[in-house]
């Protein structure tokens, strides 16, 4: 198992979504994150002093799938998220050792996506 | 003082019969008593408008010491009720309560038109422009102590309770005690009548009565109460929203308590101005210090509720007291509201303090009258006697007792049952998911704030980013171009 | 009404002259007429005072209904607006406006002076204080009707638009509708004269039509419409400032119809009051209930949209109808704005509603005093004749339309070439990347929620944290020494 | 404008007793002088009620400029000055500022009754409605200055330092000033008297040097200055709440300028009025475009302090200026403000301004009189000479030097001597650790905006799940059940 | 060492925080997420259009744990957190190579937890 | 790859960032978090109830590096985080197994890190 962590922008999501959704992996979890990188900050201006800001606002999106399906996932990503500007984020891929579904307690690759076919594939 | 104002009506009548007969010639132009009617009904007028926007002030009040799911709710709530309210005192409410001087309701102005004639009591015969003032101003009355009511029942109380309960309490609940103690009814019978000048019983304890009736019925909110009975805090989201709340309740009531003269003879009401005030501000220390004196912190809410819990109590004794009083008599409420929402926190969920804020500071300001009432005033009002201090006799505490208890007894018995039937019917309290998925979101299909609820690509929503024609090349496009700099 | 107030003035200098020889000697002493003269005054600049207040109500109506990243700029909007306006009312606007009873404009009291004289019309004469009062009150008219405008131009136009627009909106557009309806211009001789007492065409269908011609040269807001042009939800961030804006908004009616009786001869006002009230609840009764049979949810949004549009329709009625009319006339209004904006939204993205709330209630309400106009009030206003329901005949709806279509093709096209003349020269809306920022950080240079938007790491800013000898060693320094409590 | 008013005091005495016999004989009835009296004390009331909502407006600006940590405080603050201010001012700073008509301080009118008699001065008599309404009116004056004090002193200072300086201030500092210049004291015997028509100095100078004297001894906020020493910005947390702050300010004034003729004789509140707004539009103007070619950003702070400036400038000349010279004074202001909040931020932390806003205007608005003071004007109140355009003589422009200087010093030197004590007895300022926390949580207990802070699930807090059977089996608790869709 | 994650709902956060606490385990770190999984989506209607959410708020627990002390952990979680109905959530195992607590720079297991008998039993 | 996961107080990452930066390290995520630990709790008041926070917000850092630099980035944060009170944080190190730039497509250690000396050095 392993897990996609990405780092995109947030008008890339909806679509990344909708595509894991119709290959069979709704399960997945976002939050907000602020990122710096290659991009440029902005600087701010308030009753004559200023502040800047080197942070970006970023969406995480975390998912863990089984191994054979990280490519999918990844180029899913890829796909959506590419702008060709900077700012455009990065993807990591982590091993995963366990995984446990809260509502029926079960272990294994199995619990990893809801959908019932996609189990059944596995 | 009402009495007061209906023989000053007929002293003028008479004066314009007798002594101003340029008054019948001169029908186009202004004279005295025509300026005077005049002047009576712009104060009328400013004074309602100020109490209307008290709306404004029991929203913000309540949106203070509401979460942030349950907020959209309170704006609807206050637009319904008070619409709902509006029309049905047209319809119905203002006739039983001053459309004539029968004991127990009225029975002129049903569906008031211009036109009408009122069959007897405070503004017998036409309505007139001064008639229609007075419609107005008795009307934003109602609908304060309609939205007192709802304090005890934020975060769980289903939407269709207010409609139905706003039809009962402004058609007869509140028609009935206003008639009772401002409109000639028996209340004004009991010994010399009644003090109340503005409405501590008539407005404020009949609200948090109906409160009260409601919230036994309702429970209090999920997960205000441990396994171990104690209360939790559930801190309300907006200390701000509340302080906009209480500053404009405090506004407002400079229309409640001085318009309560019903006119600007001798200059009264700016007497009354200053002894709401003083009692206000002595309000808000009283409650300041106890509960420094209790915690060793400043509760915010506290102090707010010092200077409601004050104006409430001053309500009542605003026209029949000397300067000196308003500081007692509003330091005591701000004790009392104090000790009151720690106490009653312990059993009932009683989310912005309304029972004690209301109630319990409805009573005692009720009550201050029998202590504290000048002779000067009682005198000048026609109403009641001299307070304790002055004479030194506990009859006019005891008429002010009876008072409270038949409005108590009354309101409690008629919301009660409106209640209960509303619970059995329709439901008074919406289910354990959509409490907890906030009122906002259940009810109205929409969060309040929705940016606090909502994740943030879901709320973009639009597709993929654009084709990198379409905006500046190589701009990161959440950010402004002109505001880049260097990483 | 406004011809009312002209005899009236006749009548008062006539009785001045004749029956009170006093008022000739005693000049330092108060006369009845002075008197009346300095009550009207009062009354004219506390229902000014009111108006201009309204602006709160506008700019929290739309915060309300914007998202976080746009609340700033709605501020400085305000401001701009009002400052721009105020100035080039008193230049020039007033004058062509009220400054003379020619059919077109008028042509006296450019860079109004106190000793300036009014060639003709409602305050030919001297200006005085009463006409200092008239002034202030006809400028807080004009700038409603321009805060109106700016409604369906949310977060997307430039900061600059807004001072042009507002220029040639307060030197031109809104003086000449003015003059036609309320200062004796062309539209007071169609027929009898188009009825308008406050201003539903005057007023809203003139900030709505500006509207109108600006939302068709601006555009939808990014995200608005999908990839299959339906309409998505774009929630605004703050439903509390969102009723907040509303009770400022009712509130300020207050002083909108009852302040147009320009004075309190014979308590009309307080009648106006009592119409508007009623309309307003009926309107706020009736937009719920439309939109909770349409969806089975309360949308708050529409229930307050039901007040104001309710408020808007019975603008024109409010001095002409009676009682029962108005929660009809409301009703109506509160149905008009949710099929309105439900219908609208389909193809133009007006964040607030302004073309169903100002426009079409507008028109409603103009029409409406064709249908209620009583005759007791159109004969006291001398203006117009009783409605359909009254007379049988459909020549007043007539006049009212004739004064719709005249206004609205008047304002749409000036509008619309001014609106026009700015996009093809400094540009009308802001960039895609700017719209994305939102307009706070890139046309001001900060967010207006900062800690919404800025890492709280980089708002903190300071350095490492201090030496341990700094604050009391060992307690973790982002908490309150005083709090802390064992894990 | 006040002298004016005694005298008409006078001269109305004198016509009752002379020329309207009929007022001695019916008592009950109104007469002309009666009904002035009421009128003037109704426009009295509605312009103090007006003043004093300009707490909020205080509030509200300062809460926009305030991080959300530490904004419940602001409301306690704002709650417990106001109420400390006006126990003391009834006790004590009336008597001393308009109880007599002595150089120094007044003698008459300590803990105030309604049948206590003056002195001497503006209302030496029998205190009646008219006095009690003067006492309000003075006193929410008295209160406004207080409220700007604090300004300079936010997210730092100590709660307890509000109660006693409100204390000197209210009974000692406030009550000097105002005797001085408003009660008849030495100031309006320099020259022919110091013009300051409501209050640019009496009120805004001296609450800015409080400010000042504040600040001093407070030091920045934690990260005000970079280590090298330049000036960070520290964004308030809403522009919403600023922009509300302003606009009830604005508001305010017209109840503030407009008041301060004490009565409605000939009109002339409703020309204060208009000059009030011109220079407020013009100072928004001002502002804008100064910080706009300063930043090519329009700062929405600066637009609103535009406006505050302006109101303050126009303060002092409104009673003596004709409209023409108000945009001018107004617009002045507005550049004045923008350098030197610019400026004064390099040396001084003052989060909202008041140095610039309330101090320097002041100083402009004072100085001003001493230009534009028409002699119509000057010789209408009856205090000072014309000014510098229409006299060519500087000699009313130094008197206003003289009021400026002396006002200052008086004030600085008793506030800093308030302030030291308060150092160095119970302490000035929090620890480092409770100001990073924020006063909220360490000095009230409660975050002002818990959701902000308070992690959600502590938030949520009641145990596990219920039981499957407790609620709809088989939904997700938060979740609504209607409003649930397939995934 | 392992860092065990786990998407839960907010009630269930408290009843776990106490029962690792008493079980020696006070050191942990949440933070608001959204995720989409089984869970149903909820529509939100605004004047006249419509918005559909397919994620939900969780709360995301994270705590890293010495190798030994990772059924303890998982096991609390899953007890807890278990409600029986779609959106309870899951928990992953990820590998954790190091660790330094940044108070005192010290490295490994010791570091992990703050009771001083959890280290000592290490 | 490893990829470094600190919490640490709100007050120490601007210095961190700072210092990254010089060292050639600008791309980092940032989050807003919520932890327990030996730090203390705070109890609040409000109109006579009591509730007591156990959790204190901190900042989460993660940053991906190639392995070698992984002892840079730790001890920088050391560095600057270190106020030597309880609630200082702690670090973790987590292995990555792959890594990818969205803008371009690239995969490996050359995209972790923004400014093309440092590519050059790998
Ligand atoms: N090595 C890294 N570790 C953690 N986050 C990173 C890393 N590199 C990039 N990010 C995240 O990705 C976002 C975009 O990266 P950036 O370097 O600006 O874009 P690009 O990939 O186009 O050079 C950053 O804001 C940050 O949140
Ligand atoms: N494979 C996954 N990767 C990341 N997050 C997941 C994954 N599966 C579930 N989650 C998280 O767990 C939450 C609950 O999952 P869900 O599938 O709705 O519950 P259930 O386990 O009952 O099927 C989701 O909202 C999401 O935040
Ligand atoms: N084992 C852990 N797993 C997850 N987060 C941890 C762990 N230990 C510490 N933390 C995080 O680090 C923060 C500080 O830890 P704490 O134990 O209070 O400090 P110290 O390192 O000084 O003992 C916590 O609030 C929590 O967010």
């Amino acid at each position: 198992m392993k897990k996609v962590e990405a780092y995109i922008r947030h008008e890339s999501f909806e679509p990344i979504r909708m595509e894991l959704l119709s290959l069979g992996f709704p399960s997945l979890t976002i939050s907000e994150v602020k990122g710096s990188g290659r991009q440029k900050g902005i600087t701010e201006r308030y009753r004559g002093a200023e502040l800047t800001n080197y942070l970006r606002p970023k969406v995480k999106l975390e998912c863990v799938v089984a191994d054979r399906d990280v490519p999918t996932i990844v180029d899913t990503i890829l796909k959506h998220a590419r702008t060709g500007a900077v700012g455009d984020g990065k993807v990591f891929v982590l091993p995963v050792e366990e995984a446990y579904r809260v509502r029926t307690g079960e272990a294994g690759e199995e619990v990893l996506q809801a959908h019932p076919d996609t189990a059944a594939v596995t | 003082m009402r009495r007061c104002m209906l023989v000053r009506g007929l002293v003028l009548s008479l004066l314009a019969a007798l002594f101003i007969p340029s008054a019948a010639m001169a029908q186009d132009g202004p004279t005295v008593k025509t300026l005077a009617d005049e002047l009576n009904t712009t104060w009328i007028i400013v004074a309602g408008v100020l109490v209307m926007f008290m709306q404004a002030g029991f929203l913000f009040l309540e949106l203070g010491f509401t979460r942030g799911k349950n907020v959209g709710t309170m704006v609807a709530k206050i637009l319904v009720n008070f619409s709902v309210s509006s029309i049905v005192w047209w319809m119905c409410g203002f006739a039983l309560a001053f459309g004539g001087a029968a004991k127990l309701v009225g029975d002129s102005g049903f569906f008031l038109g211009f036109d009408d004639t009122i069959s007897g009591g405070l503004i017998a015969g036409p309505l007139g422009g001064n008639g229609a003032a007075f419609f107005f101003f008795q009307f934003v009355f109602c609908a304060v102590s309609l939205a007192i009511v709802w304090g005890s029942t934020l975060e769980r109380i289903k939407f269709i309770a207010y409609p139905i309960y706003a039809i009962v309490f402004s058609a007869l609940i509140y028609p009935l005690i206003a008639h009772w103690i401002f409109g000639g009814g028996i209340l004004s019978t009991v010994g010399n009548g009644v003090q109340d000048f503005a409405g501590s019983t008539v407005v404020h304890l009949t609200g948090a009565t109906g409160a009260l009736a409601a919230v036994l019925l309702l429970g209090p909110r999920r997960g205000k109460y441990g396994p171990d009975g104690k209360p939790r805090a559930i801190p309300g989201h907006s200390m701000p929203l509340f302080g906009l709340g209480v500053l404009i309740l405090w506004l407002g009531w400079f229309g409640f308590n001085p318009g309560s003269t019903l006119g600007t003879s001798g200059g009264r009401f700016a007497e009354v101005v200053v002894v709401t005030n003083l009692a206000a501000a002595a309000g808000v220390i009283g409650a300041a210090l106890t509960v420094w004196f209790k915690t060793r912190k400043l509760d915010v809410g506290m102090c707010g509720n010092g200077a409601i819990a004050a104006l409430v109590a001053i309500t009542a004794p605003s026209g029949y007291v000397e300067f000196w009083a308003a500081p007692l008599i509003g330091l005591i409420a701000g004790v009392i509201v104090v000790v009151g929402v720690y106490a009653i926190d312990k059993i009932i969920d009683d989310p912005v303090g309304v029972l004690s804020a209301h109630g319990l500071a409805g009573i005692w300001g009720t009550l201050a009258c029998g202590i504290f009432t000048s002779p000067r005033l009682a005198d000048f009002n026609g109403i009641g006697d001299p307070g304790l201090v002055y004479s030194g006799s506990f009859k006019q505490l005891g008429v002010q007792a009876v008072g409270i208890g038949l409005a108590f007894v009354t309101v409690f018995v008629l919301s009660y049952a409106t209640f209960w039937a509303i619970k059995k019917t329709v439901g008074l309290r919406v289910s354990e998911a959509d409490e907890d998925a906030g009122l906002d979101i259940s009810e109205h299909g929409m969060y309040g704030y929705p940016e606090q609820f909502i994740p943030a690509p879901e709320l973009v929503g639009y597709g993929a980013a654009p084709a990198p024609g379409h905006v500046g090349g190589g701009h990161g496009r959440p950010m402004p171009a002109t505001t880049e700099v260097t990483a």
